[in-house]
């Protein structure tokens, strides 16, 4: 029973259901740890999801999707810290905005350019030589026979913690997030840090995208991330702002996900609406009881402006 | 000083130039769109306005869908004054939606009137629960109210699917297995239709007789509600102690700790009474306008995004109840006539959302120029330099 | 010519600044002044509160832009439209209101904006070791690998310094450096000041404490209302020749403190203890007993506890171990309201964070704590505006608070308004016991005196008064007994009368008592 | 309206009209019958994209009461207590709603369902035949109307032709969640499936995996075809004809019936056609042969009667009586 339940299947599946969180989640974290709130995530990878797709879908060239992905992803980082740095506009309502946009503007596409719902091939999986064969504790199949994306999803994590904890630039971004005035008077250009985590973050939002589209489900429809984006904020909450910390959420909401889908594959008969609850409410309750160890930048959402 | 504040207010939320520029460059932007679909944009915004504002039924249909909007809208005020950020709207509306519904349908005719209150009030009960719930988790358990609240909403949404499979399914659907919906409120329980008589001087003026605004149309008193609970927010707000609490709290806790307020209580209250009126927004949905709970299996199914559009229409009211009054009600227009426009000019649904994504950027991003005239306007007026900062919460968004 | 400094930095000869105007809604607060200082100068500038001192050398600095006047470096007309502008051109700025991330450590904090050394890695540890070296040279106690938000604001003055020195700038803005400095630390500052004079820096000096201007500067430039009244010599300059000019009138600036007339003990604290934020023991076994119609002086080093001190006593933080006793009364673990409704008014040390809410209204922070009483509610609930700012005009009338009006947000007023109305409103109680915590740091004499005025007539009405401040001078005016803190203990309750400076000095260094016999 | 004047349908329906499922399905519907009668003759406008209930409710009182269109369709059964309220006012105006068999007792409300359940044994009884593992995966949106019909269909399909298949049905609870139905198909291959079905727009992911898979997997589909996507691992597709029903309607309606009756397509009345993918099984090869001879001989015994899906208890066979339960 419980071995039925415990399969390496279930943790491989973790490990591909938490990829779009980690892309979109650590994206969102640069912004936020600069004071940037980005509420489009979801937007901004449905439009990510589609140009990747379409791109792959006419030129069958992985490359060229991946890079329609970051190019799109950029533009709409661009949009948002714009509206939110330059105009100082609310960070919030920008956002749901950005999001609106992108949810009609990448459906609209797909129905003028595309019609109805179609597949690619998209990225392989790639097996790992030597590692994706080893049997014990089904290691070989839950980390080392999944396609690029996924593998880049997790090399991201140690190299965000790197940028953020241990380059000047990271320095520059927490100070801007934290005390943009004090940031400002050292002569850090408060506006130039913020345009770049948002950018970084919209291209990493596209990935994410992309990772759904052409990666992970090959096909594109509309509202595919049925709210991803939206939980992937979430994450970044949970994290506390720090890489490994949004990962552990990412990688919790998607086991338990991952749990549900298993148990009702094997056939448990549990009322399916309280499966699905289940991640929602473990990672609140995980909440509760997690060390709180935050980096939360006390200037979210504060548009910065020179006294005089 | 709140005389002056409340001028000042008003001169901020009516700022309308900038607004009106920036809905004009919206527009602008979008029927490159509309070309690109060889849609005349003439056709397709003059649809637009008919369908929001064109005909009588038009504007009746704007302000039914502004109802639920602004309920939420005045909440998210009070969240985002006491430092809370409350997205859990969605949620709020459908558990108020449920206990309201379930209220009402227990009860039925057996209390007679009464039910109308009673139900309102579990509605704004329950909402209040389910929103203090994240205030409580925030306050004493330091959980982040922005992952909490939209964690809930997915909560509440399974919550509904399974309760209106289950035992609050309409007897007489039982087997059918149709979209699941509850039994029909009792006509007793249904909030009574709002129609105006035009007084006679007015009438005369258009020299027509006693005609009944909004008479065959949906709109219903929910909405003198509405209108009322905003007056009553923005009195709470700024002229009552606990406001002024409220307030202390969401600008500087440590001060407010310093001043004897009970920091953690006031957070949780201020999230409370946000959900409550997200509930309101839910259960008035029910006994005003569709007279059971019913949904397509999405939250949105329901609520119809109200939760989330009350934010955006309480941000666009400068985060005064009375200035999310006539934020609501554009919004409302702006969705009522997007659909009218699909329906004249064909487009589909994914366009619509597309050009009200456009707008709220361009709306939002005109704010700055809205600060920048109220900043020229006050520093002639001196006694009023306050109002020239721009608003600077602990976590407004 | 141009040579360069020790530094590495291009030496600036001669800064100007002319005609400089500054206007903020409602406020002329810079109105066409000039301003020169040369290198291997240190110029004081001087005035009152709001005098425009600080608008004027964010001008100069890049923060502000003035809406009239010139600048010149080195004869060269400049445009310093940003902090990094000003920073490349060789200007620093000590800032008034630190600038200082709370989150990032000292050294952090250090090379912030700065080029690392490794290229994309930081090089925290040569930051470090390298202001190690410098506290240890100039005395000025600093842990780099410390956030700073542990830090009290002494230790935070002192990493503003350091991170100054550290940058060296050619032309170096001090804006109130002293506010929260011990003697001793005054003294190693004015050493480094001139050391770096002689090496051809330009200094711009800003204070209140007319001795330390009349030490270390050779021009004295005086503000007031935004207006430039005078730019003399600072030879033959007295303190109350300058004081006059500042205030525009003569002031008092040795007042008589008649003898204790003390009544029943109110305020006693036996064996207290607390942690800090740092979580280590920031307070331990306190006892002290403070009379009505005393005034008590707490003196020390920033940081040795005093700020836990007075939080515990208001309630503010949870004492560890030990008894808070108020009128006898055990108050002990009460909330920071159930101690204010007992009579205990508390002037807080951080006023922009602790003392009022920056964007409430003057009238809104005169009401903090009464908001929820009468007369200033109707119903418990609904608050009578015009009551408020009645009473709230009063005050502003009775303590000469400079302000627009009562609507105005409290952070537009300058340092020393928003503490005279924190001092009105705490006073305003009547209260049993009185806490001041620095009630005059970065204040003018015009106000300092006046506070000191107010306090000393607390004490005649019988109040008891406990006087946290790391002001020597202060407490050497105002308090009957003085206990110097160490570490978070008491070291010893002295009397004012026959206790020297210097054993005082020792005591806040950490000697030992025999040390000092 | 007059002989000459062009028959006008207004429709509303939740999802978009490409989603491969429900909404399309009266889309195309809509389109044949324009493309019989001729453009001349025949007008329809279509709102999509109106899951929002009361969304739909504004569209529909509008369309009824600009009293330009002979008949106005809510496509989406949570639409029908809208109709409930709605009818009433505007008895001249014909409307119809479906899923569903009530009418409410009003003669101007048509109502129309989809026997799914048929289509659905027939994919059940096909898979299990093909499935070699014996173990059958079922993805659902939630479990209601023509998606709960076709679902226990195919169970009771499946399981009546091979007794100890074990056959997993999965309802993520939504309609458009794609990642999720992905995984839940996932997980049904992780542990052992060979054949896969589902019903809803968020089908598509899974008919991705199960052209992805290492072995080749089998999909079944309903709704309407899905052959272009799923091409070669795609089976047998119970297809929707609306234009069956809306055909008599606009004749009940030229007659001056405007409502009053229930209708369900089915096999029997071509409202329901089983596709086979002509991709996997091409014109005259003899695997067709054997599929269409099973399709035949399976339609033939649901029509004719032999075949029962649900026996009386479960569930009411819907009846075309003008007075259905109300
Ligand atoms: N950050 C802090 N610094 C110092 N003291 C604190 C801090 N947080 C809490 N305290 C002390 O703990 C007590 C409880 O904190 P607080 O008053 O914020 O909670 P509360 O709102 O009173 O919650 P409750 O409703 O449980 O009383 C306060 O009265 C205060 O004395
Ligand atoms: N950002 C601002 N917005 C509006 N008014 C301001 C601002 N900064 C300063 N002022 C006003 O300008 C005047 C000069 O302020 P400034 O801080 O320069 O005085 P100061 O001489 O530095 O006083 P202090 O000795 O207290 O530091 C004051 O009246 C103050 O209220
Ligand atoms: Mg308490
Ligand atoms: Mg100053």
């Amino acid at each position: 029973m419980i071995e039925q339940i415990f399969t390496a299947s279930v943790l491989a599946s973790t490990i591909r259901l938490a990829t779009p969180y980690i892309f979109a989640s650590i994206g969102e974290a640069f912004g936020q740890r600069s004071g940037v709130l980005n509420l489009g995530v979801d937007g901004i990878m449905l439009m990510g999801a589609f140009a990747s797709f379409y791109a792959v879908y006419t030129t069958d060239s992985l490359v060229l999707g991946l890079l329609a992905a970051i190019l799109v992803g950029g533009l709409m980082g661009l949009a948002m810290a714009f509206i939110s740095v330059t105009l100082k506009a609310r960070q919030g309502i920008s956002g749901i905005g950005l999001y609106l946009f992108g949810l009609g503007m990448s459906e609209l596409l797909y129905q003028e350019l595309i019609g109805t719902p179609k597949s690619v091939a998209g990225f392989p999986r790639i097996y790992i030589p030597g590692l994706s064969d080893i049997e014990f504790l089904g290691i070989g199949e839950i980390f080392f026979r999944h396609n690029l994306l996924v593998y880049v999803a997790f090399a991201l994590v140690p190299v965000a913690a790197f940028v953020f904890n241990r380059t000047p630039f990271g320095l520059m971004i927490r100070a801007v997030g934290q005390n943009p005035e004090a940031a400002d008077a050292m002569g850090v250009n408060v506006a130039k840090v913020r345009y770049i985590t948002v950018i970084v973050g919209g291209v990493l939002a596209g990935i994410a995208g992309a990772s759904l589209s052409t990666a992970l489900l090959k096909v594109f429809q509309q509202n595919l991330t049925a709210g991803l984006g939206f939980i992937a904020v979430a994450l970044v909450y949970f994290g506390g702002w720090r890489p490994y910390g949004v990962l552990a959420g990412a990688l919790l909401f998607s086991f338990v996900n991952a749990l549900q889908l298993q148990i009702n594959a094997i056939g448990i008969d549990i009322p399916s609406e309280f499966a699905v609850m289940a991640p929602y409410v473990i990672t609140i309750i995980a909440l509760i009881f997690a060390a709180k160890r935050t980096e939360k930048p006390t200037a979210l959402t504060r548009p910065f402006e020179r006294g005089g | 000083m709140a005389l002056s504040q409340f001028r000042v207010r008003t001169g901020r939320i009516f700022d309308a130039l900038p607004v009106g520029v920036a809905l004009l460059l919206a527009l602008v932007v979008a029927s490159g769109l509309l070309i690109a679909l060889q849609v005349s944009p003439v056709t397709a915004y003059t649809a637009l306005l008919e369908g929001a504002v064109g005909t009588e039924n038009a504007f009746a249909e704007t302000l039914v869908k502004a109802i639920p909007i602004m309920f939420v809208a005045i909440g998210i005020c009070i969240a985002f004054r006491g430092g809370v950020v409350n997205i859990g709207g969605e949620g709020q509306m459908i558990a108020g939606a449920l206990a309201g519904v379930t209220t009402a349908l227990v009860l039925g005719e057996s209390l007679g009137g009464l039910v109308i209150p009673l139900a309102i009030g579990a509605g704004f009960l329950a909402g209040a629960l389910y929103g203090g719930l994240a205030g409580f988790l925030k306050a004493y358990f330091d959980v982040n109210e922005i992952l909490s609240t939209i964690m809930l909403n997915q909560i509440a949404a399974q919550m509904m699917n399974f309760l209106l499979n289950g035992i609050l399914l309409d007897p007489a659907e039982a087997g059918l297995n149709n979209v699941p919906k509850t039994a029909r409120i009792v006509r007793m329980a249904e909030l009574p239709r709002l129609s105006i008589t035009l007084p006679d001087f007015v009438a005369d003026l258009f020299n027509v007789q006693n005609v009944e605004l909004f008479a065959r149309t949906r709109l219903h008193t929910g909405l003198l509600v509405a209108v009322l609970l905003a007056v009553l927010t923005y009195v709470l707000l700024w002229r009552t102690s606990i406001g002024y609490r409220i307030r202390a709290v969401g600008q500087n806790d440590r001060a407010a700790r310093y001043a004897g307020i009970h920091v953690r209580r006031y957070t949780v209250l201020a999230m409370f009474l946000s959900g409550g009126f997200a509930g309101l927004a839910g259960v008035v949905q029910v006994l005003g306008l569709q007279y059971r709970l019913q949904t397509d299996g999405s939250p949105t199914g329901f609520t119809g995004s109200a939760g989330f559009n009350g934010i955006v229409a309480a941000l666009f009211g400068g985060l005064n109840p009375l200035g999310a009054i006539p934020a609501s009600v554009f919004f409302g227009g702006l969705l009522v006539g997007a659909q009218k426009m699909q329906r004249e000019v064909g487009v589909s649904a994914s366009l619509i959302t597309a050009i009200n994504g456009i707008i709220v950027i361009f709306v939002v991003s005109s704010q700055i120029f809205v600060r920048r005239r109220t900043q020229r306007r006050l520093s002639e007026a001196e006694q009023v330099v306050n109002e020239a900062q721009p608003e600077e919460m602990r976590q407004p968004i | 010519m141009t040579q360069t400094l020790a530094t590495g930095h291009r030496r600036i000869d001669q800064l100007q600044m002319r005609g400089i105007v500054k206007r903020f809604p409602g406020v002329l607060a810079v109105d066409h002044v000039d301003f020169d200082v040369r290198a291997g100068e240190i110029h004081a500038l001087l005035g009152e509160n709001g005098a425009g001192k600080s608008t004027l050398m964010k001008i100069l600095y890049g923060l502000y832009q003035p809406n009239g006047g010139a600048i010149m470096l080195s004869g060269q007309p400049v445009q310093i439209n940003s902090p990094q502008e000003a920073i490349q051109q060789g200007i620093g700025m000590i800032h008034q209101h630190f600038m200082l991330v709370p989150s990032l450590t000292v050294a952090e904090n250090v090379a912030l904006g700065m080029k690392s050394s490794r290229g994309i890695r930081l090089d925290l540890d040569l930051i470090s070791q390298r202001l190690r070296e410098l506290s240890e040279r100039y005395h000025l106690k600093v842990n780099p690998e410390l956030p700073v938000w542990q830090l009290a604001v002494g230790e935070q003055q002192r990493v503003e310094i350091l991170r100054a020195i550290y940058k060296g700038a050619a032309l170096l803005i001090l804006d109130e450096p002293t506010a929260v400095l011990t003697p001793q630390e005054v003294d190693d500052l004015f050493r480094i000041l001139q050391q770096m004079a002689a090496d051809g820096h330009a200094l711009i000096f800003i204070s209140h404490k007319l001795h330390e201007v009349l030490a270390i500067s050779q021009r004295v430039t005086v503000l007031r209302d935004g207006r430039r009244v005078a730019c003399i010599p600072t030879e033959g300059a007295t303190k109350r020749t300058l004081a006059e000019m500042m205030v525009g009138r003569p002031v008092v600036l040795q007042y008589e403190r008649p003898a204790a007339q003390v009544n029943e003990a109110r305020l006693q604290l036996e064996h207290v203890g607390a942690l800090s934020d740092r979580g280590d023991a920031g307070l331990s076994d306190i006892s002290l007993k403070v009379q009505g119609g005393e005034i008590v002086g707490v003196a020390g080093v920033s940081g040795n506890g005093q700020q836990e001190l007075a939080q515990v006593v208001a309630g503010l933080r949870p004492a560890s171990e030990g008894r808070v006793l108020l009128d006898g009364q055990d108050v002990t673990g009460y909330s920071s309201a159930a101690i204010h409704k007992r009579g205990l008014a508390y002037i807080p040390e951080e006023r922009m964070i602790d003392g009022v809410i920056k964007d409430f209204t003057v009238a809104e922070n005169y009401v903090l704590h009464d908001h929820g009483r009468v007369p200033f509610v109707r119903g418990r609930i609904f608050m009578k505006f015009r009551t408020i700012s009645d009473s709230c005009r009063e005050a502003i009338r009775a303590y000469e608070i400079k302000t627009p009006g009562t609507d105005v947000p409290i952070k537009n007023l300058s340092g020393g308004n928003i503490q005279k109305l924190v001092l009105a409103r705490e006073l305003s109680r009547h209260p049993r016991v009185l806490i001041a915590a620095q009630p005059t740091r970065g204040v003018d004499i015009g106000a300092s005196e006046y506070i000191h005025r107010r306090l000393l007539d607390e004490r005649a009405k019988g109040t008891a008064i406990l006087l946290i401040s790391e002001d020597l001078d202060e407490i050497r005016a105002l308090s009957d007994r003085i206990a110097v803190m160490y570490e978070g203990r008491i070291v010893r309750i002295v009397d004012n009368e026959t206790t020297s400076v210097e054993q005082l000095g020792a005591m806040m260094a950490g000697a030992s008592l025999e040390a000092i016999e | 309206s007059a002989q000459d004047e062009p028959f006008r349908v207004a429709a509303v329906a939740p999802s978009a009209t490409n989603d491969l499922a429900f909404s399309q399905s009266m889309y195309d519907a809509l389109v044949l019958i324009q493309e019989e009668m001729g453009a001349d003759a025949f007008e329809f406008v279509f709102q999509d994209g109106t899951f929002v209930v009361d969304d739909a409710a504004v569209a529909l009182r509008e369309w009824a009461a600009s009293g330009e269109y002979d008949l106005v369709i809510a496509h989406g059964s949570q639409y029908g207590s809208i109709l409930e309220e709605l009818a009433p006012e505007f008895p001249e105006v014909s409307f119809a709603w479906g899923t569903d068999q009530n009418t409410f007792g009003l003669d101007n409300v048509y109502a129309y369902t989809a026997a799914s359940e048929e289509g659905g044994y027939i994919n059940g009884v096909i898979a299990a035949t093909l499935s070699t593992a014996g173990n059958i995966g079922v993805v659902g949106p939630i479990e209601v109307g023509d998606a709960k019909l076709y679902v226990d269909g195919f169970v009771i399909g499946a399981t009546a032709t091979n007794p100890d298949a074990v056959v997993n049905v999965n309802y993520i609870q939504s309609f458009g969640d794609v990642q999720l139905a992905t995984e839940a198909a996932q997980a049904f291959l992780a542990n052992g499936a060979d054949v896969l079905t589902g019903t809803a727009q968020m089908v598509v992911g899974p008919i991705a995996v199960a052209k992805d898979a290492e072995a080749g997997i089998l999909w079944f589909g309903t709704q309407s075809s899905q052959v272009e996507l799923a091409d070669e691992n795609g089976v047998t597709f119970q297809v929707y004809k609306w234009e069956v029903v809306i055909k008599d309607i606009i004749d009940n309606i030229a007659d001056g019936v405007l409502g009053g009756q229930a209708y369900v397509i089915n096999l029997e009345n071509g409202g329901l056609e089983i596709e086979i993918s002509d991709v996997r099984y091409p014109e005259d090869s003899e695997g067709r042969a054997e599929i269409q001879a099973l399709v035949d001989e399976l339609s033939a015994g649901i029509i004719g009667g032999d075949i029962v899906i649900f026996p009386e208890d479960t569930m009411a066979e819907p009846e075309e009586t003008p007075e259905a339960e109300s």
